[in-house]
């Protein structure tokens, strides 16, 4: 949970959730807003909730009064022989119909409202001044990540992995490079549809810092549930700081084993999907690899990333993750180490 | 009949040839479906043209109005004969059902043939583009009900001429009428967005 | 117009006059934002909200001319009428509310958002 | 003198008119006349054990993908196998379920409460199902020969174009509804033909039944709704097979195109589903209140401005694909807006409730699930109506939730209350009332038990169609509650399923009118005759069967000797005049066999489009070429 006083809807949902859930992490929850775009969402969530809820209350309650004893006698007799009860019933029959009515039609018009002025809030939030633009590509079954700058030198490219500085609205740009896909961080903001040959945006926005996970939306084919991405909010200057070391080509190895897994990778089939700034790497069908030993996961986070999981990963991604388009290489036994340990060291 | 009361019937005449046949509504309601195909065909077209640029794609021409525009004469005149072909059922006139039917499938195969006379002068087909695609979706769904249509009165017209015709045949031919009535009034709003549409809007722009 | 015409008119009007001002707005949404003006989907939206607005009445009439009684299950045409008619009024009104809260959004959000 | 006991006439003229009418509307024998018989109850209810049976199937499917979820990382499905399985299980349960069903209790039940011999258009009926069974088969056909559809029942293009999915995996999707959506238009054309003309006489527009209502509603919505789906999969499948360019977005094409013209098909689609549902629930409440429905207006004009405003909500199956605010606003207003009409619904039917003499039968047990679950469904569909709350939840397990909430509640719980209700009209005996209300039981605990944890997972950030998920997200327990749930809902319905053989067995005689309900089905033989009524009646109330037996009237001077049944004048049902049925006839069942080839065929090679349209046009000539000397006498 964040640090801020609970409110009292919050600790409704929080009791809520940890009826079905014990205390699992609420990294991908769309009632645990680490932004403003998703907080109006949530404060919007509760509001409705809790009008449908007590609307939802009353009805039943009105549907159970039929089935009492109490009630289940009257005006038999009559009934029997016109099967319609005396006018009078009819008359007062008619007048709680038609008020349930006229209050259905008043809820669904605050409802209504609520819903628009909170949908003109958020679409508000695009007018805000010095946002940063990143442009998310989605492919079968990964992000490509480009922070756009009108300085070239300042473009960085990335992949499966957002990091953004707190406090400072952001623009994402999506498009799709072959299915439709669908970005979604629940923590900030709800789901935009990345579709080939438009480009959809959306605006967010972390009031805190946090890891939040965002996962794929809309079903993309094979491996749709494999994959995610991590946002990673950070204080402005130490995003800042990740941002620079970022931008830098990757460190030629001096060491003897990196230097040979430098080799290996550049030799192997690899650069014809990835590329590593500052080498001869230059694939464009997958992952920027630049600074790959800085990740969390792999394989758009379906695994940690560690040496053992990277291995796996590199022999035969198809038992990690079947069906997905990384090439099977055969990798020589002796060369694999040298490789592990040089993308390792790529920080 | 004791006591119970009740409405007699048999004076009434079995069948009837109008619109109170259920037949006739049942008709309807399949032409109501293929109305709604083509009309959602063509707001699938004007979704389409509006996100293009340019239309038609580079490298494809205009159809030619000239053919489709003389070819309306025969295909309206044709809606005609099945008017006569339809009132004429109704008052079990053989000799006007046959012109009636006639008419209609002399001026019809007319009418197709200078259909078939234009395809061959367009200058794509609808693997070249989305352009082509729906000129030719436009063509070949009108063409299926067309030939369809023509079908029907031809055997209508077999079994007329043959003689061996009641009530139920009589009715048939009315409510083709209607069918062909549609295949004829959809042309115009589909001959309107494939050949005058582009020239108006485009040349304009 | 014939009685059994004003009926249908009144039963059919609201639902149709609702789905043509509906499709309108939405294929006029995007021009919207292009020219800046919502002009045109307040005129769709007024004028819509007008015309159900007169079919109701018109109903409202043919209820009034058959005993403005609330329709029953007899038999014949009377009962038809009416329930067709004061049919007229309640559809012209539910449409009336559906074109109302549609145009609520076009007051409230701007043209580009 | 009643005719819900049939007339009794003590001469022997009688006798000798129903030998005649036994004679005329006999089945014809043997496979051959198996394959040609044309009477509604006998093809409503082929629909209704066809539809049960994909029912069936489709719950497997459900158990296999729930048996997947039960942990995370499960791995008793791969992902290849899993998106076959979820996409069969859509497809199945839309069109090879829900809709036919529905079409075949409307085929069943609309004649006789009409009271009427058989549908308008009784050939074209035979027709209808032989299509469907023909979609049926051709979807299965892909499933056990492992080309069963792998992208979702929307089919969204790309994915489902030939780049990122070649193979015929989607040929098989986009074919199967063009069958189904076939036997959906037959049957929505015959039931507005026989309700606008073929009504009982005295039946005026303020006398139909409720049901019937709710069914000439969905038949009008199937007319305007099914072409869109047709457009949709047949753009589908020419890009797919002869290289246009409709949905390609390389060559101009859009995909969002495809969604919007899906989804003008897919949202009334749910309508085309939970309307019937409505009618039946009404039926059920009226006959188990044992009073006049309160409403019958309100009710009527909210079915049919329901019918309407179920055009007005499609876009908000996609608020997330970037529409401009205003025009995603609209669908958010009228989808809102649909829940007037349903609310009033529901509060006619607890008005009902409330002032009549209630008995709670097992099929009354079933309205009140439906009530309780689809007042849910229906709520979580106004969150989804609102564009920023849609897009958190939308393509999550809260949508999961809502719409099993409103299909299962709104849709398949009616329906079995329809089944315990009419099931003695069917069969003539009594269904076992203990084990329905036990049925009942079993199923709701399981739904919800099933169903609600998902809205919680939805909003702990699940989303759909995912084959697996890891450990750490916190969805495991409310995932693993929703497996149980699904067993148990499996128990539920094999209970239903034995009480059915039970009850066929030794279900006690019910007689014509068991539960002293008021419309003209009852006054039926149960089952019914082939010719349903010996004489048809004619009504002089809404509720024709309650009204005193000495007001009840009969038609009287049909021709038995030959298929002959009675027209009457669209809105006032005064009679107009006589029309004759036509005999039994093998050419639907060809005619379904020659369509099938070029529907089937198309999909491996486009030239079958041609064979199979002139193979159906031959049968076509047969099926109306003029033949039987009967049918040439006036």
């Amino acid at each position: 949970m964040t640090a801020e006083p609970m409110k009292p809807a919050t600790l409704v949902s929080t009791i809520l959730l940890l009826v079905l859930n014990g205390c699992a992490g609420h990294q991908q929850s769309a009632v645990d807003a680490a932004g403003p775009q998703a907080g109006r969402i949530e404060t919007l969530f509760w509001f409705f909730l809790a009008i449908l809820g007590a609307v939802f209350i009353i009805v039943m309650a009105a549907a159970a009064w039929t089935l009492t004893k109490r009630h289940r006698g009257i005006e038999q007799e009559p009934l029997e022989r016109t099967h319609l009860p005396p006018p009078q019933t009819e008359t007062r029959l008619t007048r709680v119909v038609t008020i349930a009515t006229i209050a259905t039609v008043v809820i669904l018009f605050v409802l209504l409202v609520s819903s628009i002025v909170t949908g003109k809030g958020m679409a508000e939030f695009a007018n805000s001044k010095n946002p940063m633009v990143i442009e998310v590509t989605g492919w079968q079954w990964w992000w490509q990540v480009r922070y756009q700058n009108s300085d070239p030198q300042q473009v960085l490219d990335t992949a499966n992995e957002i990091h953004i500085p707190v406090g400072r609205p952001v623009m994402i740009r999506g498009t799709s490079q072959d299915v439709i896909h669908s970005f979604w961080v629940p923590n900030l903001h709800g789901k935009r549809d990345l579709i080939p040959s438009r480009i959809t945006t959306e605006w967010i926005e972390a009031d805190h810092p946090g890891v939040f996970r965002g996962q794929c939306a809309e079903f993309c084919g094979l491996q749709h549930a494999h994959m995610s991405v991590w946002v990673v909010a950070e204080p402005g200057d130490k995003f800042q700081a990740w941002f620079n070391s970022q931008l830098q080509p990757a460190p030629a190895p001096t060491d003897p084993v990196l230097q040979r897994g430098q080799q290996v990778f550049l030799n192997y089939a690899c650069v014809y999907c990835h590329t590593i700034r500052g080498t001869t790497a230059a694939g464009q069908n997958g992952p920027d690899l630049t600074h790959f030993g800085t990740r969390q996961g792999l394989a758009a986070n379906t695994l940690p990333n560690s040496m053992g999981n990277l291995g796996g990963w590199i022999v035969n991604p198809q038992s990690v993750k079947p069906g997905n388009h990384m090439a099977t290489i055969a990798v020589n036994p002796d060369d694999l180490q040298p490789l592990l340990q040089y993308l390792q060291s790529l920080k | 009949m004791t006591g119970t009361r009740t409405i007699d019937v048999s004076g009434l005449k079995p069948w009837n040839i109008s619109i109170q046949a259920p037949l006739w509504w049942g008709q309807l309601s399949i032409i109501l479906i293929e109305a709604t195909m083509f009309s959602i065909l063509i707001a699938t077209y004007f979704y389409t043209r509006l996100r293009m640029d340019v239309w038609p794609p580079p490298g494809d021409r205009f159809p030619g109005l000239l053919l489709p525009s003389l070819a309306l004469i025969p295909l309206i005149l044709s809606a005609g004969g099945s008017y006569l072909a339809s009132e004429a059922a109704k008052k079990n006139d053989r000799p006007g059902m046959i012109i009636g039917l006639g008419l209609n499938l002399i001026l019809a195969i007319l009418f197709f043939v200078l259909r078939v006379i234009e395809w061959h002068s367009l200058n794509f087909n609808w693997m070249e583009d989305i352009y082509g695609s729906f000129v030719w979706a436009f063509l070949g769904l009108h063409s299926f009900d067309y030939i369809a249509g023509l079908v029907e009165t031809v055997v209508f017209l077999v079994i007329i001429l043959g003689g061996r015709y009641a009530e139920r045949e009589r009715l048939g031919i009315h409510v083709d009428s209607l069918v062909w009535y549609f295949i004829v009034g959809i042309w115009i709003p589909i001959y309107i967005v494939i050949y005058w549409g582009p020239h108006l809007v485009e040349t304009a722009q | 117009m014939s009685r059994d015409a004003a009926l249908w008119t009144g039963v059919l009007a609201g639902p149709i006059i609702w789905l043509f001002s509906f499709e309108a707005n939405y294929a006029l949404a995007p021009w919207a934002c292009i020219f800046q003006a919502k002009l045109a989907l307040y005129i769709v939206s007024i004028v819509a909200l007008a015309l159900a607005a007169a079919s109701g009445l018109l109903a409202w009439r043919q209820w009034k001319q058959l005993g403005q009684e609330w329709p029953g299950d007899g038999g014949g045409a009377l009962p038809r009428s009416r329930i067709m008619a004061i049919g007229g009024v309640l559809l012209s009104a539910m449409f009336f509310l559906v074109i109302l809260a549609q145009a609520i959004p076009e007051v409230i959000l701007g043209a580009c958002q | 003198m009643n005719p819900a006991q049939g007339p009794i006439f003590n001469t022997e003229e009688h006798a000798q008119e129903l030998t005649i009418l036994e004679r005329v509307w006999r089945h014809p024998r043997g496979i051959f006349g198996w394959l040609s018989f044309t009477t509604h109850q006998a093809i409503g209810m082929r629909y209704i054990v066809t539809a049960f049976i994909f029912l069936l199937a489709g719950g497997i499917e459900a158990l296999l993908m729930r048996t997947q979820l039960a942990f995370p990382n499960n791995t008793f499905l791969g992902p290849d196998r899993y998106n076959e399985i979820f996409t069969t299980h859509g497809t199945t349960m839309m069109f090879l379920f829900a809709v036919p069903v529905m079409e075949g209790m409307a085929v069943y039940l609309v004649p006789l409460m009409l009271g009427t011999r058989n549908v308008a258009f009784p050939r074209l009926n035979a027709f209808g199902y032989w299509m469907y069974l023909g979609g049926c088969l051709f979807l299965y056909w892909g499933v056990f020969t492992n080309t069963a559809p792998d992208i979702g029942w929307f089919a969204y293009p790309p994915l489902s174009g030939p780049e990122f999915s070649p193979g015929k995996r989607p040929d098989f999707w986009a074919q199967m509804i063009t069958f189904t959506e076939v036997s959906a238009m037959c049957v929505a054309a015959e039931i507005i033909a026989t309700i606008f003309k073929m009504r009982a006489p005295g039946m005026s527009l303020n006398r139909i039944p409720m049901y019937c209502w709710s069914m000439l509603v969905q038949s009008f919505m199937v007319i305007f709704a099914m072409p869109a789906i047709m457009i949709a999969s047949s753009m589908l499948l020419s890009d797919r097979t002869v290289s246009t360019h409709f949905v390609n977005p390389a060559e101009g094409g859009d995909p969002l195109m495809f969604q919007h013209v899906f989804w003008f098909f897919g949202h009334p689609e749910v309508y085309i589903i939970f309307i019937p549902a409505l009618g039946m629930v009404s039926s059920i409440v009226i006959s188990s209140s044992r009073r006049q429905v309160f409403g019958y207006t309100a009710i009527v004009l909210s079915l049919i401005a329901t019918g309407f405003i179920g055009f007005g909500l499609w876009v908000h199956h996609m608020f997330a694909t970037g529409l401009p605010q205003i025009g995603e606003a609209y669908f958010t207003a009228a989808s809102m807006m649909i829940a007037i009409t349903s609310g009033v619904q529901i509060f006619c039917w607890i008005a009902t409730l409330w002032t009549g003499r209630l008995r709670m039968t097992a099929a009354m047990y079933f309205v009140f699930g439906f009530i309780a679950i689809f007042v849910l469904g229906g709520l979580t569909g106004v969150v989804l109506a609102s564009v920023p709350l849609d897009l958190q939840v939308h393509d999550t397990y809260f949508v999961v939730a809502h719409f099993h909430y409103v299909l299962i509640g709104g849709a398949l719980f009616p329906l079995f209350g329809a089944f315990h209700h009419w099931f003695p009209k069917m069969t003539g005996q009594m269904i076992d009332e203990k084990l329905g209300k036990i049925t009942f039981w079993i199923l709701f605990m399981g739904f919800n038990l099933t169903f609600f944890p998902m809205h919680i997972l939805g909003l702990k950030g699940m989303p759909r169609r995912v084959y697996t998920y890891p450990p750490d997200m916190g969805w495991a327990a409310a995932s693993g509650l929703a497996t149980v749930g699904a067993f148990v809902i499996a128990i539920g319905g094999l209970l239903f399923i034995a009480n059915v053989l039970w009850s066929r067995k030794h279900g006690k005689l019910a007689g014509n009118n068991p539960w002293d309900a008021d419309s003209l089905e009852w006054a039926a033989a149960s089952p019914p005759k082939n010719y349903n009524f010996a004489y048809l009646p004619a009504v002089t109330s809404r509720y024709p069967l309650w009204v005193a037996p000495e007001d009840q009237v009969i038609v009287t001077g049909l021709r038995n000797d030959r298929r002959e049944v009675l027209v009457t004048t669209l809105m006032d049902a005064e009679p107009h005049h006589r029309y004759v049925l036509p005999p039994p006839s093998i050419w639907p069942f060809l005619t379904a066999v020659a369509v099938t080839i070029g529907f089937a065929g198309s999909v491996f090679n486009a030239w079958y489009i041609t064979w199979g349209s002139i193979l159906s046009g031959i049968c076509f000539i047969g099926w109306f070429w003029p033949r039987r000397p009967v049918e040439l006498e006036p």
